[in-house]
């Protein structure tokens, strides 16, 4: 009967109800705002930065920042040992970390996916298989699997996202599987088999779509955890070759210096804490904005 | 650092008759009874205190506070007599009789003579020994009487005390069977200025004072204490804050800023290790311009190394004017490095048909050594400033070797060797012997003779003057860009007196005392 | 109980033979586990050498079956390095790197309970943002880097504390504080999170309709319902804490596994790294056991279940 | 029962509750969950309360000692004059110490989900006896002996033996009575029962239903019922409040209010009770979906669902106005009893 009379004035738009859930937390809006802004940063990076991130000059090596004596805003955070631009380093470093932590996460979900909604679904011998393996994987501690695999497959870009993306996996087929137990148990899904709907219908129907959820916020952390650790494997000599500027080399060559010219190590930390928090913080507010449990109260 | 004097003996061969005083070496104002302790970072932790075990540079110098061998070599590289008091060499440089010190004990009571020497033997050149075949360069050692060793080699070496030197540490037989080789890296007992009093695992390893040393005065600390401390920032931070007193393997960067710090003293010195480009014609290098000495001499002199030093190195390294060290015997300090002159490069160029250059591989590999890609995209970018252009392909280290190994890199690769012994002639035959090395790409009929000769004369000088000799063929006929030879950087605590590091890294804290 | 614990015995053992085989194809992922092991300029000669020594030329299933048998005597070879029996050397660590991770643990717990708790007690309120704020810090620092600045400040600057060595309790600050700071990020989010979560439950509202007050509901009711959230995270970040000790224990020269796991990979010591990692996936297998029984001892669900 | 209602005409009421309004600040806009309301409650008796979900008759009863979520609700104004042999207060203006003393003590509870109202990891005797030494005298043995009593009392056989008993080895039905000895240990003057039955099934809904009804006669206990079950609160209540849209629409003896009902919402759910006792959702024949509560009220609520709607509905917000019997009242615009719009005092 006549929904349309029912009093809409109270009810806030759309739009107003987006806002309102990004401006109600601050710390979300403030992550939104600066990952998209590292994103950019990466795509963007030959047009912002100011100079060539490779190019050294030996001359100029181990030039404080700007706003320090003897910097010159030439180089605006200063350069490295080997008088290369800091920023633009940082800047393109962007790009090696996005990229460890998006393919990286592609690669560990995809897995993930595929295996969990296959032990979730079909259940049995598959699902006690699948979920061995899973467990196998997450009883040996990350970082120790990271390293021993890193250190005997060597070192490049490939390799880096290639392990991050299949010690990861496991995670993830945990999730999915979870969901997918606890999906096939809710009433529509028992009524969809009921109405006779093939397997390949519920899986993407009904199953995939309650995934995407979850598995984004848990996404959003994992690439956060993997740029910690890209920079982790960088310390210990064990990421890409040397001849990238990624912020764990940076970091790793800046130790050196971290008491004389600090800011060699100090800003590529920065940045890692920074792009860090920013998927922390994305993925609390998905984490809060996905989940209608919580969305509910204020 | 401070080159001390040492009144040496200048031919081996010769009936040597040396005293511990003679080593002493100018300690100012020495104490008299060994006082005090001596904190020492290490910069890995030692994986045996057994020095014949020993597998790397730090652990052996761990390792070698608490031996003795038969002979030691000091400063210069001049063999001395150590645990031997003389020694007789036959005409045919084959049989070295020594005649060992008498009196000598072990830190257990272990009597010191000829049978130790021969179970030390016996048991050094077993397989499992990290540094057998050190040992097996002697075919035989047999105990003449109880203070005589006879040791014959297949043919002459006139390397061997040198590395007698510097691997045959002299163990006693019946502790040694009792512990096991594992017991005895666990906690060794040698004769040694310092005796073993403790290793607690990866945190310290603890030596004092050896009251009965044979060298009169010596050591001068009574305790050591040697820190593992595996992060080079951590072992700057603890210099310093006084946490030790000794540290090494710094950067220069930290050295630098080491030096304005009130209480460390930096010391710094060139290390037994040379960096080239090496060209190769056994391989990828034939028939390429490279084929021709004058390119190869074109390109020592089209690349401007002195600036890459400045600039890289921050000047803390030495040109390389041949594959040897100022450290290593018949160095012939008479030859200058080539100068960067890429005028005189281009006419070489031109002389040897090339006008406009020449395109040529070029491969370095990363992560290796300090700032060595740098190094590689430096010599690059002077190499096309005369018209030779090269591809330069960076690579993973360990694929890197794989491929040198295969002699599958491109004609022109850069490397590093370093050398131990104190002689380049490892060092020449490793890089030079063509197919017979694996790490070699290069072989010339001339360098072939003069290292088959001076690999069997046991002469010294006679030896130097080959060296001198190959030296100067090697200048003019260069088989290398030669690039440069670095150094190291360590500090002291500024109350440390007569620390005497060497070319090889290696030091003997029996000198050393605190101030 | 005997019954869950027995399933979880059975569970962890099967898991156990899991890892030996999983670090067995680990180590010959490149194919050739001797050439791997060895110097990379070993010469061909050497490396088949010692390809026989170690039984690497034999069959796969071969190598498996000697791999296993010698697994099960706690035998995992010798380490290429230290020539010493390489479990006997990952044993002889142990207590330093216990010792290390328990002072980093209890430092995060301390810290991180009061904050938590305040914090989602007090939601919105300016402990709750700081509570927050040193939960997304403890996240997003990495544990080297605050380790090289707690060099500088503490130990350079300060005099405070020592740089580096295991010589007791005041050179145990430092490290533990930077190894634990990951945990304790952790830690404050999720007591906070749980406690949030608890405080929601109808549980709660019963024990107010009951007219508790706050501190006695606090002790009595979400206590110790967050504990059991916490039982659950800490097995895990104890695992988590083992692969941070590979920086910590570096920077600090800290005489423990994580240390041995950075020396062991850079000597290319697989013996070693081997010994290693089924020993660390074991002690994780022991935690989780642990874990399972703590549940137990905490939850009376599980613990009458049967 | 009659009798019973007769008597309490003479007292003055233990809960007088006037103009109570309750919001909740949502992502989604403001929620007008109570809006107004105003009953009282006498002594012994027991008042059942009816209404869809949402209709705001938890929120009225939880918000009278604050057991809403604060924020997101908020009580916007209002007085609960709670008045017993000791107290003479309004509820609505106590601090947090006040009101913990009259919880459990004075006005005791009993909620709808038995599963997750007992918290897991304390022993269920623990759990009666917290409350006792909360507001007792009792310590110990003999609050431990008290407990035991009381799970007698409501009915939990062998009940020294379940005292160390943890929920989950409960069933539902079980644990509602340990909720019930829970909300009776204090010898409290009221309980609010927040849909107790609703989770059970029908046959222990009955027993838990008698155990309610024997324990407030014997203990002289006014119970607030609230229930979407008008089956259930015939069962159990003297009189009847109904609730809809946050506000109460009709009120009056059950009897009465069930043989007469003057608001067309209650003649919509009488309509639907038949079904009701066989467990099928609510409301089945009230078309139209529940109010949405977005806005202040502004006319009458139930208008968009009412086949009597009419011009005034949509203008005004009627008020609870007496009809005819005595205590029978009912916010509608249109009087059923003579089937036409009521005359309008402007």
């Amino acid at each position: 009967m006549r929904i349309d009379a029912i009093d809409q004035r109270g009810v806030y738009s759309p739009l107003r109800r987006f806002m309102k859930l990004i401006l109600r937390d601050k710390a979300g809006l403030f992550g939104v705002i600066l990952f998209l802004l590292i994103v950019l940063i990466a795509i963007f990076a030959p047009q912002i930065s100011p100079h060539d991130p490779l190019q050294q000059n030996l001359r100029l090596s181990r030039q404080p920042p700007a706003w320090q004596a003897g910097g010159t805003w030439e180089y605006p955070l200063g350069t490295d040992n080997l008088g290369r631009d800091m920023l633009s380093r940082i800047i393109y470093g962007t790009r090696v970390s996005l990229t460890v932590g998006f393919l990286g996460v592609l690669i560990a979900s995809t897995l993930g996916l595929v295996l969990g909604m296959l032990a979730g679904y079909m259940g049995g011998r598959t699902d006690s298989f699948i979920m061995w393996i899973t467990n196998l994987f997450l009883a040996v501690p990350y970082l120790l699997l990271v390293v021993v695999v890193a250190s005997i497959l060597g070192r490049s870009l490939l390799n880096v996202i290639l392990i991050f993306g299949f010690t990861n996996a496991p995670l993830f087929v945990r999730i999915t599987r979870g969901e997918v137990l606890r999906i096939r148990k809710s009433g529509y899904v028992e009524s969809a088999i009921s109405l006779g709907a093939s397997q390949g219908r519920i899986l993407f129907d009904h199953i995939l779509p309650n995934l995407i959820g979850p598995l984004l916020t848990v996404a959003t952390f994992e690439m956060s955890g993997m740029i910690f650790y890209e920079a982790g494997l960088g310390f210990l000599g064990l990421s890409v070759p040397p001849n990238i500027p990624s912020w764990g080399n940076m970091l790793s060559a800046g130790r050196q210096y971290i008491q004389f010219s600090p800011w060699i190590a100090a800003y590529p930390g920065l940045a890692i804490v920074f792009t860090s928090l920013s998927m922390n913080l994305l993925g609390d507010w998905l984490r809060d904005v996905l989940d209608p449990k919580i969305r509910r109260s204020a | 650092m401070e080159k001390k004097k040492i009144i040496g003996l200048g031919l081996v061969f010769l009936v040597m008759v040396g005293t511990g005083t003679a080593l002493a070496g100018g300690g100012r104002e020495a104490p008299a009874a060994p006082v005090s302790t001596l904190r020492v970072a290490v910069p890995t932790f030692p994986n045996s205190l057994d020095a014949s075990i020993a597998a790397e540079r730090n652990a052996q110098n761990v390792a070698w506070q608490m031996f003795d061998s038969l002979v030691w070599a000091n400063d210069q590289n001049i063999v001395e007599p150590a645990l031997a008091e003389r020694w007789d060499i036959s005409d045919d440089g084959t049989v070295y009789t020594f005649h060992l010190r008498r009196g000598v004990t072990f830190h257990n009571g272990e009597p010191f003579n000829a049978d130790a020497v021969v179970y030390s033997w016996e048991r050094g050149t077993q397989p499992h020994i990290e540094w057998s075949d050190r040992w097996g360069r002697a075919k035989s050692v047999e105990a003449v009487d109880e203070y005589t060793v006879r040791i014959t080699t297949e043919e002459p070496d006139p390397l061997l005390l040198g590395v007698m030197a510097q691997h045959w540490n002299i163990i006693p037989p019946r502790y040694t069977q009792e512990v096991g080789d594992d017991g005895f890296g666990q906690a060794p007992v040698g004769t040694g200025p310092f005796e073993f009093v403790e290793w607690v695992r990866e945190g310290r390893i603890v030596m004092r004072a050896n009251p009965n040393y044979w060298r009169e005065g010596l050591p001068r600390v009574d305790q050591v204490i040697f820190r593992p401390i595996p992060e080079s920032s951590t072992r700057m931070a603890a210099i310093q804050t006084g946490e030790v007193d000794i540290v090494n393997r710094l950067t220069v960067e930290q050295a630098e800023a080491l030096e304005g710090v009130p209480g460390v003293n930096v010391v710094t010195y060139p290390i037994d290790r040379v960096f080239y480009i090496a060209f190769n014609n056994l391989t990828t290098g034939v028939d390429q311009p490279t084929e021709d000495a004058r390119v190869r001499r074109a390109m020592n002199y089209a690349v401007d190394r002195q600036a890459i030093i400045d600039s890289l190195f921050g000047g803390r390294a030495q040109l390389a004017t041949g594959l040897m060290t100022e450290s290593n015997l018949g160095y012939d300090h008479s030859i200058d490095p080539y100068p960067y002159d890429p005028a005189r490069a281009r006419r070489l160029l031109a002389d040897a048909g090339y006008p406009d250059g020449f395109e040529i591989g070029f491969a370095a590999p990363a992560g290796a050594y300090t700032n060595f890609e740098q190094v590689a995209e430096a010599i690059q970018g002077y190499l096309a400033d005369v018209g030779i252009r090269t591809s330069l392909d960076i690579m993973e280290s360990g694929r890197y070797w794989d491929l040198e190994a295969e002699k599958a890199l491109p004609p022109l690769f850069g490397d590093s060797w370093s050398e131990r012994s104190g002689e380049s002639l490892p060092r020449l035959l490793g890089a030079l012997g063509g197919w017979d090395a694996s790490f070699s790409a290069w072989s010339d009929p001339t360098i072939d003779d003069y290292l088959a000769r001076i690999g069997v004369t046991v002469d010294q000088d006679e030896r130097a003057q080959l060296y001198r000799e190959l030296h100067q063929f090697m200048y003019d006929d260069p088989p290398f860009i030669y690039l440069y030879v670095p150094e190291t950087f360590e500090a002291t605590r500024d109350n440390v007196v007569d620390y005497m590091p060497r070319a090889a890294e290696d030091y003997f804290l029996m000198f050393t005392y605190i101030r | 109980m005997q019954r869950y614990l027995l399933s979880r015995l059975i569970q962890s053992v099967v898991l156990m033979i899991g890892v030996l085989v999983l670090v067995f194809f680990i180590v010959r992922l490149t194919g050739d586990p001797a050439r791997l092991m060895m110097p990379r300029d070993a010469s061909p000669e050497n490396i088949q050498a010692f390809r026989e020594a170690m039984g690497f030329d034999a069959p796969l299933h071969v190598q498996f079956f000697n791999y296993m048998r010698g697994a099960l005597t706690g035998d995992f070879g010798r380490s290429l390095h230290y020539r010493a029996p390489a479990m006997s050397l990952v044993v002889e660590r142990i207590p330093a790197t216990l010792e290390l991770a328990l002072a980093a643990l209890f430092f995060a717990l301390v810290v991180s309970i009061p904050l938590g708790i305040i914090g989602g007690t007090r939601p919105g309120s300016i402990w709750d943002t700081l509570c927050r704020g040193i939960g997304l810090i403890g996240q997003t620092v990495p544990n080297f880097w605050l380790a090289l600045m707690l060099i500088v400040f503490f130990s350079v600057e300060l005099r405070w504390f020592p740089t580096f060595g295991r010589d007791g309790l005041r050179s145990l600050v430092l490290p533990a504080i930077a190894l634990g700071f990951f945990p304790l990020g952790k830690f404050t989010r999720l007591v906070r999170a749980s406690v949030l979560e608890i405080r929601n439950e109808d549980y709660i509202r019963t024990a107010y309709s009951k007219g508790l007050l706050e501190q006695h509901i606090l002790t009595r009711h979400i206590f110790r319902n967050v504990a059991i959230t916490l039982v659950s995270i800490v097995g895990v970040q104890f695992g988590y804490m083992l692969g941070g000790s590979i920086y910590i224990e570096s920077i600090f020269a800290w005489p423990g596994i994580g240390r041995m796991v950075n020396e062991a990979v850079q000597a290319r010591d697989f013996p070693l790294v081997q010994a290693i990692a089924v020993f660390t996936a074991g002690f994780v297998v022991l935690l989780n056991l642990l874990t399972d029984i703590a549940y137990a001892v905490i939850d009376p669900r599980i613990r009458y279940e049967n | 029962m009659n009798s019973n209602v007769n008597s309490n005409k003479n007292d003055k009421p233990i809960l007088e509750v006037r103009d109570l309004h309750v919001r909740f600040d949502t992502v989604d806009g403001v929620i007008y969950a109570v809006n107004g309301v105003s009953f009282d409650l006498y002594p012994g008796e027991t008042l059942g309360v009816v209404g869809e979900s949402g209709s705001g008759k938890s929120v009225t009863m939880m918000s009278l000692l604050r057991l809403i979520p604060e924020p997101p609700g908020r009580i916007v104004s209002g007085t609960a004059r709670f008045r017993s042999r000791e107290d003479d207060l309004d509820l609505l203006q106590l601090n947090m110490r006040q009101r913990a003393k009259i919880r459990g003590n004075r006005i005791g509870f009993i909620f709808q989900d038995p599963m997750s109202s007992l918290n897991p990891l304390i022993t269920i005797g623990e759990q009666i006896k917290e409350s006792l030494e909360r507001h007792t005298k009792w310590r110990g043995p003999e609050a431990r002996q008290r407990v035991v009593e009381l799970l007698e009392h409501v009915g939990i056989p062998d009940p020294d033996a379940r005292y160390g008993n943890y929920p989950h080895q409960f069933s539902g039905g079980m644990r509602q009575r340990v909720m019930i000895a829970i909300a009776i240990a204090c010898d409290p003057d009221i309980i609010i029962a927040d849909e107790p039955t609703t989770a059970l099934d029908v046959t222990v809904q009955a027993q838990i239903v008698d155990l309610t009804r024997r324990l407030s006669e014997e203990l002289g206990i006014a119970v607030i019922w609230i229930s979407h079950d008008l089956g259930v609160v015939a069962g159990i209540a003297e009189r009847v409040m109904v609730m809809y849209g946050g506000t109460v629409v009709e009120t009056g003896v059950v009897d009465d209010l069930y043989a007469h009902p003057r608001h067309p919402y209650t003649v919509g759910l009488l309509g639907a009770l038949p079904k009701l006792h066989e467990n099928v959702p609510e409301l089945v024949n009230i078309s139209g979906t529940p109010p949405s509560l977005f806005a202040a009220p502004s006319r009458c609520p139930f208008e968009p669902r009412c086949p009597w709607a009419f011009k005034t509905c949509r203008e005004r917000r009627p008020a609870l106005e007496s009809v005819q019997r005595d205590g029978h009242f009912s916010a509608c615009w249109y009087d059923m009893e003579k089937d036409k719009p009521r005359e309008v005092r402007r």
